[in-house]
């Protein structure tokens, strides 16, 4: 099992590794100075309230003895100086970094509902990209990311606060509560990418790509949006992603899927060969913490814990996947006569990725139409893409590319203050198509260019060979289930 | 002796395995595979596509007797195992030179 | 493998696809009108406070720009208005909405239980199952449970609100968050059954008898109790729903299992012969997610984050769950004379459904024994229904539906105030007895009417040829560990 | 499969569930007393508001229907009389709960990853043990630990408090939701053995072990530390706990794994034999988990909602994380010549484990520099115990023993008050090696005569026989897996 | 009657089976096996160590003809699942005494 | 040439393959099986209920060799996999008409 990239990917493993020591020493040696201001700003709308002197005493009893004492002590000595916006800043961070926790918690459903939907002989594979992908992107976001796409800059791209250098503003919600949300964002639209490529990239190649992701592509139309930038002036309105995040990760996946190629076998002369998916039981895991962790993604990002707002967003989003779910195994089982789990699976992200982008604003009951569209929408598309022999293993295109667009546009249309058939006229489906167009295109081009470069230094695609082999052992020199009888390709 | 392999059903298992040891065959050995013959296979579904698996589960029943219970034994395994349906299964008989049981050394009819 | 479903499903379903475009349409009509005041409504704890106009303002920014600088800017206006009632209230959404994603992802653990301890040739139906339950409890409680349940009617049930068009009071917990968590509960009664009936029922005779629990049996004995109707009067206490919920389910789940029979094999001419569960890891999982889940089921149902409250009902919780599995694993090791995994997980849930109805009004102590009692019912309980021939794939009927009536019955004897043992007198005891009684006797009539007229019409249970071959075949025409080499029949 | 234990642990079943009965028995009689004022005491915040009156009519209320109609008439009466410090005890005691919820999953994430890094031959038995620890700790932390480590004593045990005896103090976070927090810490030291000693150990004697490591050995070292003990009084600092949970679980298991020896086959003549996990997709799913958990475990222990001090710590946590996923993943990379999944994975746990004691006071910079070390640190460990002879199935000595004493130097190093490479002098250091050095001694010394008297009792390690076979058939009579056509032994 | 037990790679199993239907043959039994032989097993890694595994994934057909088809088995067989490197597997012949359908109770050459 | 099948106790596998190698046999094939025969079955246990599991897990080794190395085979086979336990295995020779490699087309002796 030789192949050539270990050397190449040595080196840049090891490049990398120096550079991150590298990179993070300054850092370092400059918070060594700077570090009790910052963490003071950290402390800051605790500090600045009336009773300061009670609470300084109290941190330090808390880094000492985060017990039991202390907690029954601390709280009763504090409570009297505090104000209720101090109050709101504290359910607010709360709030954003449960939320945070929940689209953490997002990779472990992307994870399972990858290697399920992937065959056995790639498991270790999978799993290993979908690990390294987080990892990578925190620190990818934290070194490039967040300042390329939150830093002051221009309306095209921020250029300050890289390594979180600025320090937050006091009496608001601490900047690493909002970091640490946005952080779990970028990571979401990177591991969308590795689902479409599966089964035949290259590890290293995943690798670089999606720290560049992280580090430069997600964060320049973050900023456009997100950021402050060109689009948000324009009145684009994506309020938890369906294009920031969704789509900017589904077109860096059609990009990848059509520079790899389909996999072996899977488009025939005799038509197109499904290639079953080795664990159900794993795909289901996954899309059902995919849509917990959801309830982070939308209800989060109101960014504050506003009553309403988040109950609305929380019920939206329910009601989008469950309308998904419903739409995509009744349109299978009207189409293909059984109701296929792989599709109502789908069917569910669908509605969840459709509805991401207008939850707060749209009607429950026009939450439930996004949905149901979106559930009829992913299986159309599946159907579609194999037609058009663009090998997508999980189905990431349809749910996290054409749904995205999906629920930008649909944002122009339910949205019940400015949607087309709520009588608000053309004006905001025109922005949200300036928005999806221009993302789009954009994303495509850089992240085009991103794979050829990659391809030309280290090679996308595995060898044929370790393909029918599978890309555990030809990748990893590991097995998933070592200890079962396997069989590395399916019999028919 | 003889090695007698039957290819039958999952489900009948059991019965067969009953029907052997109530003619005296002490031992046997059993394997999972996959069948391809008359019997069709069926349609599968995946992600909105149709797909036909041609191999169906089977079980193979190892089974090394006398050459004189040969007959009996595959008059068993015929009533245990037939379902009277495509796909019932074969039974091959196949010659047998020599049987050694490992514990002991033992060979030939003492070891079956 | 035809069947002659397919064809009156298809009819059904594409009924039923319409229906729900109809059945929203109007709604969606409606609200095209009345949108702006309901959102309005939705943020009114907010657009009250006295600095409205900065919230306003910031309702936009925070719909276009949702992003880190938001966060950096808004709180700091909005926060000198905010009054300590409104924090309350934020409080108590948050709680709300968190204990209600919990126990949205109960269906998870509920799904891993099921699947776990059924056998590898029923996996993608159980899966199916337990993936479109939820899908289908969340539109049909919207469209006629929440009404039923909680809407204005006579203390037998509500009529009225059904889709929520009664808009919610302000100043309050959001209704949409009571909706939420309300949602999240009628699913669970619906999952139970899934368990009781597996292995044998028909894909969509579950479906079918699904929307009709949530949409009608559920919310009508719900309506008699958390909706404010005679059984509340009455004074039958059932905290987070021991009855209410759990023995709802088993109750439904009962009448199923023993109209459908039990699974081929199951009892033979030597007795009982166990069918083991193909995954033990899934199961254990399974029981994990639960367990975390009830986290939000038990502190959840006050509804309010009331500090001391949810700290006791934690506890509670925790502990009652801990002593089922401690009590259920010594009294298998005593009777069998080893530790049986299967029972242990079983116990545990024993314990959580146990403690359920008293979570809030028992001591710790108390907790401790209603959940060892708990387990080692459940082991008998297990042991019993195998005896009368009732087959109960997953232990449905011992977990929810006996540990249901245990735990209700615990409440008139450990609660700390009207208990029997604290010296409460007979009185509340009489009143849970009552409660089980009548919620019983009309689950088990309604749902064996459901019964009969779904096996009338579209028929129950699948062929024994399709039972053979496993329902993942017959069902939905998949597999669900495709890759592996696996046996239909388990060999012993 | 005759062995002698049944006899004895039968005996020993009937003798702890008797106790458990007679201990919980005299609690429950003094409560079915106490009751009334104890619940008083759990509301107590609330029942001190002006709108006394109002709540405590609302408390009947809610007992009784806790349904939506509470929820929507509740809140506005009792609103008005709600202070500022009651809603911050509020917050804090969500915030506890909820991490503590968060710490709860973690067992799931490590049952998950036990089973998944061992046999498949073993999955019933680990996941046996890993089920029964938590319930087994929840009745001996409550019974016992509790007291000892948080109950007033002297600078080296507590002795009071047992079972919760003493009422909480009003106007407080509520003492159940520490004790909720402080009972699940507990669960996890006792978790952590169960990795080391795995596929070898006899389950009753695990039992027996884990319920004194909960009552007795963790709560010593614990009071020492976060009780306000000698060590405490020193300046020795572990914020939340990688000495005091980590290392202690870790030095147990160290003590362990030796006493038990390497499991059959792995050392052989020739060299080190690597027996593979069976399941690596459950070993990812368990590491997703206990990241996940670990945003209760770190945030949590702060012990407060303060929103400063938790935004940072979830910064931290996750930073140190992401940086031992990645060091481990190259440095496998550079030494072996291909990612391992399984380092990765470990090495992810080893970031976590090492940023535990000092997330709250070192930068962001900083948990990046401690985590790639611990990340690097995994790879070399895991090699130098196979190298060394002692046998960690799962790598919970590298994870949680090294990097617990990394984790734990480290805030001697990098934290920005007191560390030494921020001019803060060796005393910290010095503290932080006193701390290390001495609770390692104890545990060690403690655990060994424990090990040895259970040896004595009943007997420690299965037979070769069973272990050969696996403990799934010998110790429970089960298979994890019984539809799928398994080996025994795997086949290299 | 002969039965031939063929041991290919995995990946080959298809285009074994279309060559042998092709020439008549109604019907075939696949097992997953392990093979060792002259073909290298490969390093695997596992937690920081290495370990050889000698045993590579095989598929074995067994399929029973008449005595005439034997060549023209072989033939197919060697020309479908020969990639030319080492691994491509091996053909025994083994003699069948007698050949039964369960199903019909048939013997010899219509039973196959 | 013969085909040698023996059944032996899965741990025994390493020992039996180095037995053979060590008498010049270039190649092997392992299944996976499940036997019956003197050794009993066990009791397992599921949510309180108790069945006997009569099918053990064992594996088969095929070898075939030339008729010369039989008598070696079935000695080193026997010392290796013997426990002296019932349930030890059994060994059977089959006789092999033809043996073909695939890569190459040789044949018989050639080809083993
Ligand atoms: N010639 C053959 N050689 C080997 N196995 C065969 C052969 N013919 C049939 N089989 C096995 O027997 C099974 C049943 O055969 P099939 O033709 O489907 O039905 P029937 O036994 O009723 O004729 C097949 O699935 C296959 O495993
Ligand atoms: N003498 C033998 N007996 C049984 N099986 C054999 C024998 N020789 C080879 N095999 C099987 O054939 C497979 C391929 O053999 P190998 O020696 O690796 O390559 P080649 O077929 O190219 O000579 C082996 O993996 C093994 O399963
Ligand atoms: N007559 C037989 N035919 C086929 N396989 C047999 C036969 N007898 C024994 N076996 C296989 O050999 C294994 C060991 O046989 P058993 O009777 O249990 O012990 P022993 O080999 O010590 O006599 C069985 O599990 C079975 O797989």
């Amino acid at each position: 099992m030789e192949t050539k990239t270990p050397f190449a990917f040595k080196g840049l493993a090891a490049a990398f590794g120096l550079g991150l020591v590298l990179m993070t020493a300054p850092a370092f040696a400059e918070e060594a100075v700077e570090t009790a201001p910052a963490t003071e700003t950290a402390e800051a709308p605790a500090a600045e309230a009336p009773a300061a002197e009670a609470v300084a005493s109290e941190a330090v009893a808390v880094e000492e003895a985060p017990a039991a004492e202390a907690a029954a002590e601390a709280p009763a000595e504090e409570a009297p100086g505090i104000t209720p916006a101090e109050l709101k800043v504290i359910a607010d961070t709360m709030w954003l970094l449960i939320a945070g926790m929940l689209v953490f918690f997002m990779n472990t459903g992307f994870a399972m509902l990858e290697a399920g939907l992937c065959r056995q002989k790639n498991t270790v594979n999978i799993l290993s990209k979908n690990v390294i992908v987080f990892g990578m992107a925190s620190l990818s976001f934290w070194l490039l990311g967040w300042g390329f796409m939150y830093g002051e800059g221009n309306p095209f791209i921020g250029l300050a606060d890289f390594m979180l250098s600025i320090p937050g503003e006091a009496g608001k919600v601490p900047k690493e509560a909002s970091f640490f949300f946005q952080l779990v964002f970028a990571a979401t639209a990177a591991t969308i990418v590795s689902g479409a490529v599966a089964e035949r990239i290259k590890y290293p190649a995943f690798f670089v790509f999606s720290f560049l992701l992280v580090a430069f592509i997600y964060p320049v139309t973050g900023h456009w949006t997100w950021g402050g930038g060109w689009l948000f002036e324009m009145g684009f309105g994506d309020f938890a992603g369906s294009t920031v995040v969704h789509s900017v990760g589904g077109w860096a996946a059609l990009t990848g899927a059509i520079i790899l190629g389909p996999r072996l076998g899977k488009f025939t002369a005799n038509g197109v060969r499904p290639i079953p998916g080795h664990n159900q039981a794993m795909a289901a895991l996954g899309m059902f913490i995919l849509w917990f962790g959801w309830f982070g993604f939308n209800p989060g990002s109101q960014l504050a814990a506003d009553a309403g707002p988040i109950a609305h967003i929380t019920v939206t989003t329910n009601m989008a996947a469950a309308a998904g779910l419903l739409a995509a195994t009744l349109v299978s089982y009207l189409m293909m006569g059984k109701p296929d789990l792989s599709m109502a699976i789908n069917g569910a992200l669908a509605g969840l990725v459709a509805i991401t982008a207008g939850c707060d604003g749209v009607s429950v009951a026009g939450s439930v139409i996004i949905g149901l569209i979106g559930g009829a929408i992913v299986v159309v598309s599946v159907t579609f893409f194999d037609k058009i022999k663009i090998d997508d293993p999980v189905g990431a295109l349809s749910v996290h590319l054409v749904n995205g667009i999906w629920g930008t546009l649909a944002v122009g249309l339910f949205n019940t203050e400015k949607g087309l058939l709520y009588g608000g006229g053309i004006d905001k489906l025109v922005s949200q198509v300036i928005g999806i167009v221009s993302i789009g295109a954009y994303v495509v081009i850089v992240s085009a260019i991103l794979w050829f470069a990659i391809k030309a230094v280290m090679g996308l695609r595995v060898s044929s060979e370790e393909e029918y082999e599978g890309l555990d052992l030809g990748e990893h020199g590991m097995e998933a289930y070592p200890d079962f009888s396997v069989r590395k390709a399916p019999i028919y | 002796m003889k090695k007698i392999e039957a290819i039958i059903k999952p489900f009948k298992l059991d019965e067969v395995k009953e029907g052997l040891t109530a003619i005296g065959a002490h031992g046997l050995t059993v394997t999972e595979v996959k069948g391809f013959g008359r019997q069709k296979g069926h349609t599968e579904l995946y992600r909105g596509a149709e797909y036909v698996v041609d191999f169906l589960p089977k079980i193979k029943i190892e089974v090394v007797i006398a050459d004189e219970m040969v007959e009996a034994a595959i008059e068993k395994i015929t009533s245990a195992a037939s379902v009277g349906k495509i796909g019932d299964g074969k039974i091959f008989v196949i010659p047998v030179e020599e049987v050694v049981r490992i514990r002991t050394g033992e060979r030939g009819q003492e070891a079956i």
